[in-house]
């Protein structure tokens, strides 16, 4: 993939800041509007794929980092797992943190309400956690793919 | 008959998903049937979950005094959708592995895929 | 925190943790990876082995995912259940034995087998979650949780499968076969996951099972699950993928894929047995399946007699072999309606057909573990290439000899104990069939002589030279899956007793399945 | 000939999906929605979250959301084994 022009590549300095912004900002209330994990972690990694295409695969690669994608990835499915696992006082994915009052714990109005960050119990760290491993994992499978295409252009040449 | 208009569509769709995978002879195609058949299934999950003039299952500033469409097919396709996600990455790496091995994409030029 | 109610749960989420936790140790030390899968493979046979003496003493185990307590099936007052639970009866620890005890050899098998340096955190990696997926397979009472899980091990059997697949074809075509057979099931169960829940609004097996009418919706619903479940399970119509996945895949991945596959067929029991039962047609029903049988043990046989490769032959004898469960089986749902013949022979046959899984999973493991043994020395699998071997590799040798006694049906072995089930039930029944299912074992011996002939016997060949007996840990799993072999031939009874008659049990009574879970209602 | 039994075969299907579709319940119209209403009651006191589908995905179904992303790292661990030649 070769670097494409400029102004694409302005336009993708000014743009993709913002999109992992958002990307973020629907992980983060994934508990009270429509959003969550998945979809959050799917904008952010389409902010990579936009920088993979605008800049070309070589120069991307110096900041896209296929080993630091793993590590968050693992991280992620970790932490995720972790969170279920801290339930089993009770049992395995128990919402331990919800109506304690504690973090993630405010009760809830019943009903229609203008919605409450500090609600939901362990929904937003597994949102996070969540988040987390899909952007990751959709940057490794992107940065992968560029590879192997690259890898069969290059055989088709020679 | 009208009123199961969307499960025609969803037949449509997994109808069109089998043609393709049963008479194209092309990887990339094959791939985009399999994508066809998960779209028409996660078509049909989300079909079923709606209710006539309901809002949807979120509290947060919802208008007051309508029900709401039934929320677990919108978690099951959530689901099905990042398999399918899965999935589509996973088969389109293996065709880049293939076009890698004999350069071709063309099923009746590999050997074994053949029968 | 009483850890004991959290064995269900545990016997999955210690797997996982490792498989999520592989690629990060892999950074650091390459060599621990395959260790440390061994190890978390290790815990979760021993807590398996405890559940199975706590379900064959008490009874069939439930877990409740996130309820506030792991036994609260049904939350205030309602009819049916709303969380995923695990549902473990004497069945499913039967299959989840199984899959334990094999993965836990293939991981010790894979130590030696697999080049270390190349990739093998991925593998291992891989390997847990095949393992955890099957697990979830047969543990799980929610039928959108098994469609999730089925997903999981297609997608890690065609990673495994195309494991080898970076410098040679082969490995990578059998992979894209097998990755459109299961993405194909996968979809169509999910469909018929979609039926269910239209018409009902439930997704728990046993709450379906209270409420099943068998519409015409349901009919649909029951062919599609049998058709595409049988399909991976590579019954005969559908069998193009076996072959390719199984003589592609390394050998320890093929010894689990035939777990998995056994996985499939359980699916199709439960299906059938659990969720319909004799609200269906059970004499139309039980025939479709016989005859799924009667096929796939004849043109597995046919097929295999011919094949130059040796882990091709073994994996059309694979296929061979599931027609002998479904034949058990299939006699059993056949006559489920009546209770006569179910108690003079429709018990047995089930008895016959269920033993059977383990002990295919057993010696066709064995069988398929030598020929990677055979492989990772000489670098061929042609049999027309190979000789003389018997000189060379002792332990190899008679591990194939009780393997492959084992297959054909000789008495001292286990594959004769279950045979034996199936043919003198199945006779009462009808004659005929039990006629062809001795035929199918004389082919397949005559078969497996075939290949010790070729590959063991006549004079030492001089490209052979070098050829030395495996190293210890590939000796060490052979062993063991020898030593289980000739324990269950020598004491069937013991086994048929104690852990084949409860699941056969479990799989009759519907309303003890539906129970658990609903209360007595 | 293969294309002839494929035919039929695909024939043969496909009127099984019509089958279905027209027996199939009236759209939206739900015949029975007790485990959903349940849910759409008692999300917002048991689970504390105002998206019910969200506390459906990582509280009532959470251990299907768990296989999810196992799905997910499965299909990345099979991709880097299988280009693993490749990226290096």
């Amino acid at each position: 993939m070769k670097e494409m022009s400029k102004i694409v590549r302005n336009v993708t300095n000014l743009v993709y800041g913002f999109i992992i912004i958002f990307g973020f900002y629907i992980i983060a209330h994934g508990h009270l509007t429509p959003g969550g994990g998945f979809q959050g972690g799917a904008v952010v990694a389409s902010a990579f794929a936009l920088l993979l295409i605008s800049y070309g695969q070589l120069n991307a690669k110096k900041f896209l980092n296929i080993n630091i994608f793993s590590l968050l990835e693992s991280c992620g499915l970790t932490m995720f797992i972790v969170v279920a696992f801290l339930g089993l006082g009770t049992t395995f994915f128990y919402n331990f943190l919800a109506n304690s009052g504690s973090w993630f714990g405010n009760m809830v109005i019943p009903g229609i309400n203008p919605g409450d960050m500090n609600t939901a119990g362990v929904l937003p760290l597994m949102n996070i956690a969540v988040g987390l491993e899909v952007f990751a994992g959709l940057g490794i499978i992107v940065l992968l793919m560029a590879d192997g295409a690259e890898f069969t252009k290059k055989k088709e040449n020679s | 008959m009208i009123g199961n208009f969307p499960y025609i569509a969803v037949i449509i769709f997994i109808g069109l998903g089998i043609y393709t995978l049963m008479f194209k002879r092309n990887l990339i195609k094959i791939a985009i049937g399999i994508c066809l058949i998960e779209n028409g299934v996660n078509l049909f999950l989300i079909t079923l979950g709606f209710r006539k003039g309901a809002v949807a299952p979120i509290y947060t500033l919802a208008p007051s005094g309508q029900s709401m469409v039934l929320p677990t097919p919108q978690a099951l396709t959530l689901t099905s959708i990042v398999i399918g996600i899965a999935t589509t990455a996973l088969i389109l790496s293996i065709a880049m592995m293939i076009y890698k091995h004999y350069g071709t994409i063309e099923v009746n030029e590999v050997r074994r895929l053949r029968g | 925190m009483n850890l004991s109610n959290h064995t269900p749960i545990l016997i999955l989420a210690v797997p996982l943790l490792a498989a999520f936790l592989i690629p990060i140790i892999g950074k650091i030390n390459k060599k621990a990876t395959g260790i440390f899968a061994t190890l978390a493979l290790g815990l979760s046979l021993v807590l398996t082995i405890i559940l199975a003496v706590k379900i064959l003493s008490v009874g069939p185990q439930i877990y409740v995912f996130g309820a506030k307590s792991s036994l609260l099936t049904l939350p205030s007052g309602l009819k049916f259940p709303i969380r995923i639970m695990f549902q473990i009866d004497a069945m499913g620890i039967f299959m989840g034995l199984i899959t334990a005890l094999v993965s836990f050899l293939g991981a010790i098998y894979s130590l030696a087998f697999i080049d270390k340096k190349d990739g093998s955190d991925s593998y291992y990696s891989l390997l847990l979650l095949l393992t955890v997926s099957m697990f979830g397979m047969e543990f799980t009472g929610d039928l959108f949780n098994f469609f999730v899980f089925l997903e999981i091990a297609s997608m890690a059997s065609v990673s495994l499968i195309c494991y080898r697949g970076t410098d040679l074809g082969e490995p990578v075509e059998a992979g894209f076969k097998y990755m459109v057979v299961s993405s194909i099931a996968a979809l169509m169960v999910l469909f018929a996951i979609g039926i269910f829940y239209g018409e009902y609004d439930v997704l728990n097996i046993a709450a379906i099972a209270s409420v099943v009418k068998y519409s015409q919706l349901d009919k649909i619903a029951l062919g599609i699950l049998v058709s595409v479940l049988a399909m991976k399970a590579g019954a005969v119509p559908m069998h193009m993928w076996t072959p390719d996945a199984y003589s592609e895949a390394p050998a320890p991945i093929t010894m689990i894929l035939v777990a998995a596959s056994q996985a499939s067929l359980y699916a199709i029991f439960r299906v059938v047995f659990s969720l319909y039962n004799i609200t269906l047609n059970t004499l139309a029903v039980g025939w479709i399946i016989i005859i799924f049988g009667l096929l796939s043990m004849f043109i597995g046989v046919t097929m295999a007699i011919i094949q130059k490769d040796i882990n091709r032959l073994m994996a059309y004898h694979a296929i061979s072999q599931t027609g002998y469960m479904f034949l058990g089986v299939g006699v059993g749902l056949a006559v489920l309606a009546n209770p006569t013949a179910l108690q003079r022979y429709g018990i047995t046959a089930m008895e016959g057909g269920i033993f059977h899984i383990m002990n295919h999973a057993m010696y066709k493991g064995l069988l398929f573990l030598t020929a990677g043994a055979l492989f990772f020395r000489t670098g061929t699998r042609n049999l027309d290439k190979m000789g003389g071997l018997a000189h060379y590799m002792k332990y190899t040798t008679i591990f194939f000899i009780i393997g492959a006694a084992a297959i054909a049906g000789l008495p001292p072995f286990n594959g004769f104990a279950s045979k034996l089930l199936i043919y003198e039930s199945v006779y009462k029944f009808n004659p005929l069939l039990s006629i062809i299912a001795m035929l199918v074992s004389i082919l397949t011996l005559a078969s497996f002589v075939k290949v010790f002939h070729s590959a063991f016997l006549g004079p030492k060949l001089p490209q052979f030279k070098e050829v030395k007996e495996v190293p210890r840990s590939m000796v060490f799993a052979m062993a063991v899956l020898s030593c289980i072999i000739i324990f269950f031939g020598l004491f069937p009874d013991l086994i048929v007793k104690n852990l084949v008659h409860p699941a056969v049990m479990s799989l009759i009574e519907q309303f003890k399945y539906t129970s658990t879970v609903l209360g007595g209602m | 000939m293969k294309k002839i039994i494929f035919g039929i075969a695909f024939i043969v299907f496909f009127s099984f999906l019509v089958i279905s579709a027209i027996n199939m319940r009236p759209f939206g119209l739900p015949t029975f929605s007790e485990m959903d209403d349940y849910f759409i009651e008692n999300a917002q006191s048991e689970a504390g979250a105002n998206n019910v589908v969200t506390s459906i995905v990582f509280d009532y179904r959470g251990f299907d959301t768990l296989g999810e992303a196992t799905v997910l790292f499965t299909t990345i661990v099979g991709i880097v084994a299988l280009f693993r030649r490749i990226t290096k």
